[in-house]
């Protein structure tokens, strides 16, 4: 295998890998197993890695309430995410950040953030740290095609533009907001053209091909590196699945006909195809890594399980990194 | 978050004759009223024409979408444009869905709604609702679990409203569309399935009256939002070890009914104060310091807050669980006192 | 005269108003005799004027800190306006506003806001507010060149062009904030360029030149009140002075050479050589306009000295509409 | 805003050796010494390298601007981008300026700084100081003149600082500025010409420390930020009347020594809290709250409030001026908790 087709090979897995890990949570999360609400990235793996793979290990990602694929796609271990969509002990941040609040700062991986858009000014932030300390890392920071109408995005992106801030904005336009389609909230087609309001470049890509996203991000990754500045990535990609599991929305909202559509995009069988019609894989290897990554997501699974808790003394625990200790704590 | 709750077809006032409403559908109701009965009664916010949680369900269809509208994410940006819109003559309700999302909101609800009546010398009167329901206890971590009545209590200028049934959330909601001055109004989840028989007629509750939930003679038990029910099982308990409590809801936290919390005080002794915010300068706090300030002498114990601890929310149910306030440390609260 | 040439004496008349007002006010909070910081709209005139006389009586405006100029232009009366920089009762806001927060409802001007760019989403809101009552008019909401960078203005320029609300935006680029300079501070050369990432028009004028801005600004305010939606108008002008009065500043930060090219370039006297130059006033009626702006303002600065102070039992009025009495005022 | 205080020129603990600093510069050169220590202390905000007020000056010039930054008018996004800062390895202060600007950014520092090391586990530390003026009693009006610690005193996860004198601002922040938790400074106006004589060697004011800043056997003041010289004036009016006050100033807020004032209370029996915040839900009413519930058998006397009261600042400065705790209210209510 060439370089490239171990590149392409591990962006399949990793594809699968948001895509069985999404599946079984989703099952979890109706078993009860997994408390709370769940926002997937099912149908958008394509876009997830193919935009987390243009980053190197050490580069930083902030992202959204969509928070599951990013850091899988970023390279994190499963075990301890699932542990953590349970609220275990053992969970990437001890149980007490759950599904919308993943980070996993072994691989870069700075948080996702419930509260839309706030977590991209903290990805300005890292960015600008890596100037400061004079390292040449670039943090990516993933939102929503809602998310870009919040001023926080505004605020960052100027600041990004003046500054040249090793950032890439990444806007993973899925069509919807819950309810609202973006045309509805949104006052320009392409959310890319938002960039021209701060001077760098915007891009529009299919995020059902991971290898365009791959392409595009990576361009936008080498500029911010090479000191030039942001870049504004748009993959247009589609929610097939409610807003969030658990979360039944009242009363129809889009029609069948455009989910169907999408369906016919599904970015794993195609891309599978893809990589075999090339002969970058064998359909033998297509299984193989499908079985592999089946083997990896069931022993997070049991990992998760057989985890524990957190213990109720550890409640205050990293709420203060010196801690203060308060004088009557459960009155 | 709970959905089975939701329910879409309209009631008014003339047609619920009877039924058991939730707590929702109250809300949903009250909202329906005030726009059948003023046409500058507007609502906006994300997701508001589907009616994610049930509190607008057939609104956009019934009253349009001008005056139902769906706003993209920017609620800095929609907040503030709700006081242009009541200082010209609308009266804007504006579901903020999550209280946490009132933060991004922040500089627009005190800057602006909260000041300009103030400031411009009486000009202006800001007729605005903004409605946030509080999550807790339900595994939605620390970026959905607020409860944030009291960070909103020390602005000048703003009134707050929290309340405990679907009367109230009826009653209230309609008095604070129909109050000149900017009303939050934070809406307890764990309260969305409680269902009460409604009043055939219209009927509004008074910002600034509590209501006095269980009458009792040995600790008044000033009760929050959805520690009410809490503290009415921790009566019920106390009740059978002979101790007679009273449970007082203020129903409104700005204004706040003073005059009934000291009279009750002032029979009892004593009193606890049940709120399932987090504890530092909550309206625990400041309950128990404007009571002891009043009635010193007349106090046989301290008061006891019963409350959140100062902690974020974690995302684990089992470590969540323990927080908030529940019968048991009401309960305890109380005893302690007479003990 | 014709009704263009009245037009033009009226522009000239309340730019004139401006001039002397801010100069008087000046003189006052230098003697004490008005409290707090002083924002004056010197030299920024025409662009004022141009922007307000573009609006109807009953149309709408909001503003900012640099306050005073926006409700003279709108047509608010300087008396109840002199009253309130010092604090009178007779005030337009009775005393409780200042500087920074003039208020005219009775000329629809609904506020100054203190806190940079937190009155244009106020703007927008009576702008929404005329849609939904069905009234065609306008609202205007001026703005800095730096306030362009805050979020609040991004989410506004987003709703109102997806509602397309008749608001007309309007940047007051006097090229400084503070100390800092726009090409610092601002990722495009031109504000108005920020337009492109909403789909509706941005036009820069020249700021010194109150013919240009009006025509721009009506424009603006007809294509709003044909219900099409809002026009970005960003006018180049200078401030002269420093920030505020009563604010100096521990170092230099602009060079002299910038503010004097700026010097040169004073609407005032360029604007009475035209008409006069046009044939439109006579040097006599200039200099009639100037002695009876002169006695306005001294008349306005008499109404302000001999009026009161509020009382001190007024002190909680208008904090509340329906009024809650505090339990203990004052211990 | 006054201005004849802002110093430029550069003081290190070095050459300050004996000279009167005032509040300001003490500020100033606190953020110098930290800038000096570690490489990865950073300032941004608006207008820091001209250094209005006069908290910066001259830093520029020693520290470049990628350390210390001017920002655009945008607190939401670089109070945010603070948080990405201080969990990648810098410790950035950032002046906000005035203190109701925070409300701008008031999602940036709960939802992310105060939440983020506790949401992520312990993943992530969160060293940022954010400093906010507190403008108030000189005709700012109701948009400049906000005292809103007790706001932020609601939010778990801040600390928060209200230094009273040129000592405790520069021990303070530079503690604040080494500790791994986001802290909030805020800076009382009215006191940046207070000058002082400071130690010649470098201090640092830890955190959670109160300061005893008189005793007295009779009743024990707490007193905030500027309302601290305002209570030693009280005090010393009262020691004419043979009222002997212990006066405390508690420096940090958020983490607060109880201790220290639990002592002071247990032996004076009485409590008066100066503070100019206004009234509901303020750091005053969780004080006097806990003290009770802490100490009510030992109380003589129900803790008294001197407080703003609960409105919008005035602009006019006879309205306003009556409004701020003063040595004679708080000597009254010293009084009133003996007789
Ligand atoms: C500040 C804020 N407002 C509202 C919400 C509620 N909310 C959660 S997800 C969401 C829609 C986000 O849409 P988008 O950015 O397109 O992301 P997607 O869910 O489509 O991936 C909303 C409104 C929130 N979490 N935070
Ligand atoms: C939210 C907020 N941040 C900061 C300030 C402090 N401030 C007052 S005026 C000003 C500069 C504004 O510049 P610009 O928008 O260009 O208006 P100009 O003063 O030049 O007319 C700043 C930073 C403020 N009032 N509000
Ligand atoms: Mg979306
Ligand atoms: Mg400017």
């Amino acid at each position: 295998m060439t370089q490239d087709d171990e590149l392409l090979t591990e962006m399949y897995r990793r594809m699968y890998l948001i895509r069985v890990f999404e599946e079984r949570a989703i099952e979890l999360q109706r078993k009860g197993e997994i408390p709370g609400a769940l926002h997937t990235s099912l149908n958008q793996e394509a876009t997830v890695v193919g935009a987390t793979l243009a980053l190197r290990h050490d580069d930083y990602m902030t992202g959204n309430h969509r928070s599951h694929g990013h850091p899988i796609g970023k390279g994190a271990k499963v075990d301890r995410l699932m542990a953590e969509l349970m609220g275990k002990r053992t969970g990437v941040c001890q149980g007490r950040g759950g599904s919308m609040h993943l980070a996993d700062f072994s691989v870069g991986s700075l948080g996702e953030s419930g509260i839309i858009a706030s977590g991209v000014p903290v990805a300005l932030g890292a960015g600008i740290s890596a100037q400061v300390r004079g390292t040449d890392q670039v943090c990516l920071t993933f939102f929503g095609d809602g998310a870009s109408n919040a001023g926080a995005i505004h605020e960052s992106m100027n600041m990004a533009a003046i500054w040249k801030v090793p950032v890439v904005f990444f806007c993973e336009n899925n069509q919807w907001a819950v309810t609202t389609p973006i045309a509805k909230s949104t006052s320009v087609v392409d959310i890319a053209q938002r960039a021209s309001a701060y001077g760098f470049p915007g891009v529009v890509v299919d995020g059902q091909d991971p290898v365009e996203v791959f392409t595009a991000t990576t361009e936008a990754v080498e500029r911010a590196r090479r000191g030039e500045g942001p870049t504004l990535v748009e993959a247009k990609t589609y929610r097939i699945l409610e807003h969030a599991e658990g979360l039944p929305i009242p009363s129809k909202y889009r029609e069948e006909a455009e989910i169907d559509v999408w369906r016919l995009r599904d970015p794993l069988p195609a891309f599978a195809k893809r990589l075999t019609g090339e002969g970058i894989l064998t359909e033998e290897q297509v299984t193989e890594i499908a079985r592999e990554v089946v083997l990896e997501v069931d022993a997070a699974i049991d990992f998760a399980r057989s985890s524990e808790f957190p213990s109720a003394d550890s409640i205050f625990d990293g709420l203060y990194s010196n801690p203060i200790i308060p004088l009557a704590r459960l009155r | 978050m709970a959905t089975t709750l939701t329910e879409t077809a309209h009631t008014s006032a003339t047609d619920r004759k009877g039924r058991r409403l939730t707590y929702l559908r109250a809300i949903r109701d009250a909202q329906s009223e005030e726009l059948s009965n003023d046409p500058n009664v507007v609502m906006l916010g994300e997701d508001v024409e589907t009616g994610m949680f049930g509190t607008s369900g057939g609104l956009r269809d019934e009253f349009g979408p001008v005056r139902v509208r769906d706003t993209p994410i920017s609620e800095l940006g929609f907040c503030g444009a709700a006081v242009g819109m009541a200082m010209t003559g609308l009266r804007p309700i504006v579901d903020l869905t999550i209280a946490t999302f009132t933060y991004v909101a922040f500089d627009a609800i005190v800057s602006q709604a909260a000041k300009s009546g103030y400031m411009f010398g009486a000009q202006a009167k800001v007729p605005v609702v903004y409605r946030a329901a509080m999550f807790y206890g339900g595994g939605d971590a620390a970026h959905h679990s607020d409860r944030p009545y009291a960070t909103f209590m020390t602005v000048p200028g703003l009134k707050i409203i929290v309340p405990s049934s679907p009367y109230d959330a009826m009653g209230l909601l309609k008095s604070a569309v129909r109050d000149d001055d900017p009303v939050l109004c934070f809406e307890d989840k764990n309260l969305w399935g409680v269902r009460e028989t409604l009043p055939d007629e219209e009927f509004f509750v008074p910002l600034g009256q509590a209501a006095i939930k269980r009458e009792g003679s040995d600790v008044t038990i000033v009760a929050i939002a959805g520690a009410v029910r809490l503290a009415l099982q921790a009566a019920e308990k106390l009740n059978g070890e002979g101790i007679s409590a009273e449970v007082i809801d203020p129903r409104s936290l700005v204004p706040l009914d003073w005059p009934t919390i000291f009279e009750s005080v002032a029979k009892t002794g004593r009193l606890v104060i049940a709120d399932p915010a987090s504890r530092t300068c909550s309206a625990a706090s400041e309950i128990a310091a404007t009571v002891t300030e009043e009635l010193f002498g007349q106090l046989k114990h301290a008061p006891v807050r019963v409350t959140t601890p100062d902690v974020q929310i974690p995302f684990s149910p089992p470590l969540e669980r323990t927080l908030y306030p529940d019968p048991t440390r009401i309960a305890e609260a109380a005893r302690r006192t007479i003990r």
